[in-house]
């Protein structure tokens, strides 16, 4: 053993790392399982697909719609985008795109819409394992009008129209004869099989090494047409392990721990308490929406004075401000204070124990039981199953301040945690949580919420468990103002629809609303232009603009 | 070498009875009794916890966000937690849930391995190759895959009632649950291979001679003489239970809070290393300390059950 | 001796297939499917794609159908798709099997290395200072929780003073020889630590034993000295039990090592198959765990060869030892 | 072949053609076995009340395995052994185990034979516990009389076997076979195990029980010189058969195998001067597994030609001496002893 | 002190002088002794039988002329000489040159004495290299010689066996070829034949006693069987409770043994033609070593004891004609 340690230390002698400027070792927690664009959508894939090729339409950092790979955001105001009437007589939209100009694949083939078509239908094919079938059953059909012109004929008019974030194009000249057998094709990918083909990549960078679980290498692109990017190389090192995480950054074999899939909060707040000189620490507070979705169908919950006195217990601007050094915003709803539809008229649930004493008085459950907990005429006590994820910190520290603070109110919660894979797998999806179930949603800007909130989405065996209406909430003036925001164009209408939703959203209370999480980004300092986004868009779109600047 | 050994011992053992002799011999493995010592201590400390709590006039679970962190003071002797909770009085519950884990589970696994290590060795043959053909199943056996659905077991399914299920310590007994199932294998072949020699020894010809069914047999003359390996077997295990349920912790399928292990505590603080070391140091010098005393305790009593030394 | 290997060989097939179906099961049984978890990670997915997606994948079929259409493939050579690595499972395993061959490997013959003639030494001066300060040592190895260790080392070694690479198989741009070497000898030492105590003991414990034998005598009666002795007489003979618990060991430090690989990142086996089966990579996972079975099966095997190689009493060719 | 029984009377044990093979090697669900071992190969005899037979041969003979067919420790391939008129052999459970009941064994080692764990007191009651006899205060009466008969003092009934010597817990087991008041005892080389100066205390016992009781006996030694001592009759045993049975007596004046006489001209004599050279019979005892052909004993034998290495002799009567029965294709002549004209000196034929 | 040996062997001295030998094992109890101050020695060429009962403390001081007394024992006074060698006063690590050059030692269960998982031939030829100055070949070539001079059929195929494939004598005998194959003047003989069947022990004795008169070492036999030692040994010596309670040539002990111990272990063994209804027994059991009478060890047992054998311990003296005995009677009565 000692002498083990003893070569340990030889071995280190003679081997230390250089220091290249012009590399930058990012860590993150998560590898990305596949890299098609198309298959599977995983943040870490997002993450590492952002820095070699581009969307055609993304959110900034000021959450608004840009356009990427296109030359200008198609709109109704500009003509790129033209209302039509279809067959069925409904409202259709056609929206023109012109790819940007010098857009090529990392071997030299200029993207065209040959791409464009291609991903097209590799999209509709419902074989094809692309995961976001949605858009491309909007998409009615696609006019090319030359190499780098199209026009998509979509089947609705809805306030997004000109969004096609999730349309990621893909390389016609080298997947196509993957694509033979389109049900092979999640198999043969070339962005799996032959992942370091440069003719897969468009962006700043491409990839140039994959250890599959360990790392991704990237290097500079000579085909991309945009500002020439800082570092030569950029690695990108998985350690799932957050405190490793950290180990690694300080002993500087990663450089910087990328925000989206890094350290926890309050690791991010400690640090900056230690490290706070060295490192340039950003706490972005974003759209990842933690909440408690309440099951309805729970004979206790249904009681809206009870789902209104659970919430009324809580204090969560204590929570907020003691655990998370109030970086995380307290949720009146499921929209961020900083997205534009947010409405000031939603009611907020401040700190009120002895309004929740009254309304849950009122609802039946005076008296208390021995232990103080609050029982009903039957004698039975209020209480509630409160699951989330096991192994996640945070969410469990939450659930205990959660316990402690119901329990002031004679509410009795019992924890039980399930590992993700069985809890998002099963107990969510299928509605098997008994009362309470927390996690997040990560969204984009002024995303309708029409999943989550429509009654037609709620999640039965009859539609195979999809939707994920996990309250099964049913509220028909919510269902119409689904309906409503998403056709709705004229953005001071849809304001006052939104605030109307959000209003309904927390008078109902299907969901207890929480916090928006935030991510601590921790820079060194000589690493400039990382802008964190906030929303599901990751600040590697920007990486061309990152640099060192080292004394 | 045969005739001095005889001639040293036999008169030795005279007068003494196995247990004073089995006692005396422990009380020679210093770190033995040291260890017996501290985990006794630690099992009373552990398991009067409530009253310590109300001595201290703490509350094991009462969160308390304005006392985060805080080092040690007259109201908290070790100081707080995450969530300002009293970092002792948790520590003591925690070593009551892993003691408590450890134990039972040991407990449970031994005598299942000892019913299937009995009734291999005593009967042989076809049920000795089918059990020990299951013990091999059962170690080769992916422990991962059976936690994963063990834990996402509708218990409700199973006919236990809801007040079981619904019980806060659940998690508690399906990780003994889970334990047992897979940690018997040990004990199983511990006891088949010391059932098959005891098994050939004359006082188990000379009963079945005299008439003896094998149940009799393997109660009053095979189990008595297998109990030394079941017993050293089983502290050891009580410490490998304690490991394993902080590595289940670690992969988060351990012991759920708000019930504190120090499994759970020492992964909880993990991440916290950096900032607040001593929340990862007093779970992790618990386990290590309490783990290494069930080692050195299981050794003494290998030592003192040495069968050539009682044998004489 | 070959119609042993042979019969041993045929039963291990045969336990395999079991465990394959066991396996396949228990993955099979276990809750949610990939496509849940897919819904969970873009909230955008229909019913429909969700459905459609389960046809793709082949989740819409019941178990066993799934169990026979796999291992009718299986038999053809074909063991699937992984499903997080987007290739075939066979393409995949190589990387993290090398990976996993180099960290236990090394563990093993470290451990091994170090094992023997500690045990030893200890054994031959049992109740001695050295020998307490060994059996100490050894106790605390066992008893240390590994991810613990594992964070002290990083802290340490890493962080503390910064000699060696805190994670990862090797640094970019290296991967030569000596880089690799410097990123396995934490999780080595981390590993070794761990099992070390054990083999010492064991080793120990029998070479005490072997120590009081009668043939221990006569060597030393026909004028060996006390290291002849040892070397010649007692190693070999304190060696066999310890072989067979040391092969036996293989297979768990062949999938047990997930710890140690989750915090120093080391993408090996043990990783391997927790992802799996945490990532509903059926395939991958099924694979995986297979051959870890039949490692462990495998190491049995060799156990039982090591152990006739060793003792010429076992013979498996029958024929041999007279009972009384 | 049919067992000689002595006096004429209806003898209390028979044993016909046991027949007893064991397997060797053979572990695992799918492995053979890979060959058999002849224990037993046709041994009949008979025993009637009070007399004493001695089992005498060499380790491997098959005595034991003899003693553990009868105690039905082992279950026979074939043959029968009838104990009071009831064949044991095929007997299952219940009516087994009351059947045995008048039949008990004594072990070689008494350091084997008492359970550690268990005090005296338990050791020795067992049996009527295990038959249902009596109450708890009779049966402790019991064993008190029974220790007292031993020779052991019943103060001592809560000790543990540990705390006893060698000679006393030889007494301890024999008081267990005795509390049942069996008729028949088979003790397997109670001697061996004991010290010189404790032996012939032993002896003395079991023969003082013998005489008290009218006890028969199935004594098993390798020593002829306790057989001299303690037997009424002698079957001598080589590899799985009987090769010779005799009145005690007539064995010892005039043995009529050569087995017999090699085994008696082996045994050392105290003063009785250096050994001779080239007396002592060549040649191992063959392993059971492979036993030679024809004649077990033939590769030893000084007389042995062709018809011992291919024919296996039956035993039978010698002319005139009924009760004097040999398996010998040339048994030997009266005065053999003295001439030693003996098996001696053949050459090892392997 | 005094000599076993009765044939004058000129100016050679004995093999074996032992003095006044001591050796004594720590127990919880305090301190045991095995063997309580003894003395005797061995003239080339002579067998010494050692007779006595377990725990008389006659393998112990075998043991203790090779310096192997097991742990924690140890020899706590007197002095072993080989020749003019003396032992006790050697260094440890200069043992193992005499261990099987000078005295060998052969053991009562060949089975456990022999390595399992080396070769027969093997074993041999080690104790001939230990020695021996020559290649492996010529240690190969010693113990086939070896194993031949030992009457074991078909050496060259015997050397590849492993002991569990020989049979009893069989392993025997190498134990004595391997003991032999350096020549010793001594070869000490513990229980050789007790493992074994009658007819095999014979053979043993007589090619214990063909090697005597083949290679001229003289042979300490061990054993707790009267009737072997009197077909071997030269000289009988009598152990009790750690002493040497009768030494003499084995016609005199046989023929007039004078302890009262010796007649009653001659008398309480049953013989062949010589039925007695009753075998007279020597009462109680074999003392313990840690709580023995204050006079002569055999005092309690002894039917001749009066108060002055329980006072004092009596001395080996010669009672005539190199007739040693330790006993107060014995000298009263003479013969």
């Amino acid at each position: 053993m000692i002498a083990a340690m003893a070569g340990g230390l030889g071995l280190a002698a003679c081997g230390e790392q250089k220091q290249d400027r012009h590399t930058l070792v990012i860590g993150m927690t998560q590898y990305p399982a596949t890299l098609n664009p198309n298959i599977e959508s995983m943040l870490a894939k997002t993450y590492v697909l952002a820095m070699t090729r581009r969307p055609f339409t993304h959110h900034d950092t000021d959450w608004n719609l840009v356009c990427a790979l296109c030359e200008t955001l198609p709109t109704l105001e500009n003509g790129l985008a033209v209302r039509e009437t279809l067959a069925n007589g409904k409202q259709g939209v056609a929206v023109t795109y012109t790819i940007k100009q010098g857009a090529t694949w990392g071997d030299g083939t200029p993207v065209t819409t040959k791409d464009v078509l291609f991903t097209y239908e590799v999209g509709k094919h419902p074989a094809s394992g692309v995961a976001d079938g949605e858009l491309y059953r909007r998409i009615l059909r696609i006019g090319v009008k030359d190499a780098r012109t199209f026009t998509l004929h979509l089947d609705r008019l809805t306030f997004d129209y000109n969004a096609i974030n999730s349309f990621q194009v893909l390389p016609a000249h080298i997947d196509r004869a993957n694509f033979k057998d389109p049900k092979e094709y999640r198999k043969r990918t070339a962005y799996d099989s032959d992942s370091t083909n440069p003719g897969l990549y468009f962006g700043p960078y491409r990839i140039t090494e994959k250890k599959i679980g360990s790392r991704i290498v990237l290097e500079r692109n000579p085909t991309w047409w945009g500002k020439k990017p800082y570092f030569k190389k950029i690695v990108v090192r998985i350690i799932e392990k957050t405190a490793a995480l950290e180990a690694n950054l300080l002993s500087g074999s990663i450089n910087y721990i990328a925000g989206e899939l890094g350290l926890l909060l309050d690791q991010g707040i400690a640090f900056e308490k230690r490290h706070g000189k060295d490192f340039d620490i950003q706490f972005k507070p974003s759209l990842v929406y933690e909440h408690i979705d309440l099951n309805l169908e729970n004979p206790f919950l249904k009681d809206r004075r009870v789902r209104t006195a659970l919430i009324l217990a809580l204090d969560r601007e204590e929570l907020s401000s003691r655990l998370f050094d109030r970086r995380q915003p307290v949720a009146d709803s499921f929209v961020h204070p900083l997205d534009w539809i947010h409405s000031k008229a939603t009611p907020r649930y401040r700190y009120d124990p002895a309004r929740a004493g009254r309304l849950l008085d009122a609802a039946g459950w005076a008296k208390r039981d021995s232990k103080g907990f609050r029982v009903n005429a039957k004698g039975r006590r209020l209480t509630f199953e409160l699951m989330t994820t096991a192994g996640s910190r945070t969410r469990e520290l939450v659930q205990q301040i959660l316990q402690s603070q119901w329990r002031k109110a004679g509410i009795d919660i019992r924890i039980r945690n399930e590992p993700a894979r069985v809890y998002f797998g099963e107990t969510v999806t299928k509605r098997k949580f008994k009362a309470m179930a927390m996690f997040a949603w990560l969204s984009a800007p002024e995303s309708v919420p029409r999943l989550t909130l429509h009654s037609s989405q709620i999640t039965t065996a009859a539609n195979n468990w999809s939707g994920q209406n996990y309250t099964s909430y049913k509220n028909p003036e919510v269902d119409k103002l689904l309906d409503a925001i998403e056709i709705e164009l004229d953005r001071p209408k849809r304001r006052v629809l939104w605030a109307r939703l959000q209003k309904l959203y927390a008078r109902d209370l299907p969901v207890l609303p929480l916090f928006f999480r935030a991510d601590p980004f921790i820079i060194p300092k000589w690493l400039k232009g990382i802008r964190p986004t906030g929303h599901q868009d990751p600040t590697t779109l920007w990486v061309e603009h990152w640099r060192a600047e080292r004394p | 070498m045969n005739a001095a050994h005889h001639a040293m011992t036999k008169p030795a053992m005279g007068a003494r009875t196995v247990w004073s002799l089995f006692f005396h011999r422990l009380g020679a493995h210093r770190l033995a009794v040291g260890s017996a010592v501290f985990l006794a201590v630690l099992g009373v400390l552990a398991f009067a916890t409530p009253a310590i709590e109300a001595v201290l006039g703490v509350d094991a679970n009462l969160v308390d966000l304005s006392r985060r962190f805080q080092g040690p003071s007259r109201a908290h002797l070790l100081g707080t937690d995450e969530l300002g909770r009293d970092l002792l009085v948790r520590l003591l519950y925690g070593g009551q849930v892993s003691l408590f884990v450890g134990i039972v589970a040991a407990l449970a696994s031994a005598v299942t391995g000892t019913v299937v290590g009995l009734l291999a060795g005593y009967y042989g043959g076809r049920l000795d190759a089918f059990l020990m053909r299951l013990t091999d199943g059962v170690i080769a056996l992916p422990l991962l895959p059976l936690l994963i659905v063990l834990a996402a077991l509708d218990l409700t399914k199973l006919g236990l009632p809801e007040s079981v299920v619904q019980d806060p310590n659940i998690s508690l007994y399906r990780i003994i649950v889970i334990i047992s199932l897979v940690g018997w294998t040990t004990v199983a072949r511990l006891v088949r291979a010391a059932a098959l020699s005891v098994r050939e020894m004359d006082y188990v010809l000379a009963a079945t001679a005299a008439g003896a069914g094998g149940l009799r047999i393997m109660a009053v003359h095979i189990l008595p003489n297998v109990i030394s390996p079941i017993i050293v077997a089983s502290t050891l295990s009580v410490g490998n239970v304690i490991l394993l349920e902080s590595v289940l912790s670690f992969l988060g399928l351990g012991i759920q809070p708000p019930i504190a292990s120090w499994g759970n505590m020492l992964t909880g603080a993990q991440e916290l290393i950096w900032s607040s070391p001593e929340l990862a140091f007093y779970p992790g010098m618990l386990i290590f300390v309490t783990v290494i005393a069930f080692n050195f305790l299981g050794d003494g009593l290998q030592d003192a059950m040495d069968p050539r030394a009682i044998e004489g | 001796m070959t119609r042993y290997v042979m019969g041993r060989l045929v039963e291990s097939v045969i336990v395999l297939v079991i465990m394959s179906f066991v396996i396949y099961a228990l993955i099979g049984l276990m809750p949610g499917d990939p496509i849940d978890l897919m819904i969970k990670s873009d909230p955008r997915l229909t019913p429909a794609d969700a459905a459609r997606l389960r046809a793709v994948y082949g989740l819409d079929k019941p178990l066993a159908e799934r169990y026979l259409h796999w291992a009718m493939a299986a038999l053809s050579g074909d063991f699937g798709h992984s499903r997080l690595y987007v290739q075939p499972v066979l393409d995949v395993m190589p990387g993290f099997l090398l990976n996993t061959f180099n960290l236990m490997g090394l563990t093993f013959v470290i451990s091994i290395v170090i094992a023997v003639p500690v045990g030893v030494y200890a054994a031959l001066r049992q109740h001695s200072a050295g020998d307490y300060a060994i059996n100490l040592a050894c106790f605390a190895g066992i008893s240390v929780p590994i991810f613990w260790l594992a964070l002290m080392l990083i802290i340490v070694f890493a962080v503390l003073i910064p000699v060696l690479p805190a994670s990862g198989v090797s640094s970019v741009g290296g991967g030569g020889f000596l880089d690799r070497a410097r990123h396995l000898v934490l999780p080595v030492v981390t590993l070794t630590i761990f099992s070390i105590g054990s083999y010492t003991r064991f080793m120990r414990a029998s070479t005490i034993e072997v120590m009081r034998q009668d043939y221990i005598r006569t060597a030393f009666a026909k004028g060996a000295s006390r290291n002849r002795v040892v070397v010649r007489h007692a190693l070999r003979n304190a060696l066999l039990p310890v072989v067979t618990i040391i092969a036996l060991s293989f297979g768990t430090l062949f999938s047990g090592a997930l710890i140690t690989e989750t915090m120093f990142a080391y993408p090996g086996m043990g990783k391997l198959i927790y992802d799996s089966i945490m990532g509903n990579d059926f395939n991958m996972a099924l694979v995986a765990l297979l051959f870890a079975t039949l490692v462990t099966l495998l190491a049995n095997l060799a156990a039982d060869l090591a152990y006739a190689w060793l003792d010429p009493r076992i013979s498996y060719s029958g024929g041999g030892g007279t009972p009384r | 072949m049919s067992a000689a029984v002595s006096q004429g009377t209806a003898p209390l044990l028979e044993v016909r053609d046991l027949v007893k093979h064991f397997a060797i090697g053979g572990q695992g669900l799918f492995a053979r076995s890979l060959g058999r071992v002849h224990a037993l190969n046709g041994v009949s005899f008979a025993i009637g009340p009070g007399e004493t037979l001695a089992l005498v041969g060499e380790s491997g003979c098959g005595k034991t395995t003899t003693a553990r067919v009868i105690a039905r420790l082992y279950r026979p391939d074939s043959g029968s052994v009838l104990f009071k008129g009831t064949d044991l052999a095929m007997l299952k459970g219940r009516k087994l185990k009351s059947a045995r009941r008048a039949l008990q064994m004594v072990f070689q080692d008494p350091y084997g034979s008492l359970n550690p764990r268990l005090p005296v007191s338990a050791i020795i009651g067992e049996p009527l516990v295990i038959h249902r006899l009596g109450t708890a205060t009779e049966r402790h009466h019991r064993v008190e009389t029974m220790m007292v008969q031993v020779g052991l003092n019943p103060r001592d009934a809560d000790h543990y076997p540990h705390q006893f010597s060698g000679g006393q817990r030889q007494r301890i087991a024999i008081a267990r076979a005795l509390v049942l008041e069996p008729e028949l005892i088979i003790a397997d080389e109670p001697l061996s195990a004991l010290d010189v100066s404790i032996q012939s205390q032993i002896l003395n016992l079991l023969k003082d029980i013998q005489e008290d009781r009218g006890l028969a006996f199935l004594f098993i030694t390798h020593d002829l010189a306790v057989v001299d001592y303690f037997a009424d009759r002698v079957a001598v045993m080589y590899l799985g058969h009987i090769v010779e049975i005799a009145p005690r007596a007539a064995l010892f004046s005039t043995p009529r195998h050569p087995y017999s006489l090699a085994l008696i001209d082996a045994i050392p004599v105290p003063g009785g001067g250096k050994r001779r050279l080239g007396t002592a019979t060549a040649g191992d005892v063959p392993n059971p597994a492979s036993p030679p052909s024809g004649c077990p004993f033939h590769p030893r034998c000084a007389r042995a030609t062709e018809v011992c290495r291919e024919t296996m002799p039956a035993l039978a009567g010698v002319p005139n001496q009924a009760e004097h029965q040999v398996a010998c294709h040339h048994p030997l002549e009266d005065g053999a002893l003295e001439g030693g004209a003996g098996p001696a000196t053949g050459a090892p034929r392997q | 002190m005094s000599s076993a040996s009765q044939a004058p062997h000129g100016d050679l001295g004995p093999v074996l002088t032992v003095r006044d030998l001591e050796v004594t094992f720590p127990t919880a109890r305090g301190p045991l002794r095995a063997v309580g101050g003894i003395s005797y020695s061995i003239d080339p060429g002579r067998t010494l039988g050692v007779v006595g009962e377990s725990g008389c403390g006659k393998s112990v001081s075998a043991l203790a002329v090779l310096g192997l007394v097991p742990p924690p024992g140890q020899v706590t006074g007197g002095t072993i000489a080989l020749g003019t060698l003396e032992v006790t006063a050697m260094d440890e690590g200069a043992l193992p040159a005499i261990r099987g050059e000078r005295v060998s030692m052969i053991f009562q269960e060949p089975m456990t004495a022999l390595n399992p998982v080396l070769s027969v031939g093997q074993q041999i030829a080690e104790a001939w290299a230990l020695h021996r100055a020559g290649t492996a070949a010529d240690a190969r070539e010693a113990a086939l010689t070896m194993l031949e001079r030992v009457r074991i059929p078909n050496p060259v195929e015997r050397y590849a066996n492993y002991p569990h494939q020989m049979s009893g004598g069989m392993r025997q005998r190498a134990m004595i070829a391997m003991a032999l194959a350096c020549g010793p003047e001594l070869l000490i003989a513990d229980e050789p034949t007790t493992a074994l069947d009658v007819t095999i022990q014979a053979q043993i004795i007589e090619l214990m006693m063909e090697m005597q008169a083949e290679f001229g070492m003289a042979i300490q036999f061990i054993s707790h069987n009267l009737g072997v030692v009197s077909e071997i040994a030269d000289d009988v010596m009598v152990m009790y409770a750690g002493h040497i309670v009768e030494m003499a040539s084995t016609e005199q002990i046989f023929s007039n043994p004078r302890h009262p111990y010796t007649k009653a272990l001659m008398e309480t063994v049953p013989r062949l033609g010589a039925r007695a209804t009753r075998l007279p027994t020597i009462a109680g059991t074999v003392p313990d070593l840690l709580d023995l009478p204050p006079g002569c060890p055999f005092s309690d047992r002894c039917p001749l004891a009066d108060e002055g054998c329980r006072q004092a311990a009596p001395t080996l003296d010669d009672l005539g004609g190199g007739h040693l005995a330790a006993c107060f009677k014995s000298q009263e009565d003479g013969p």
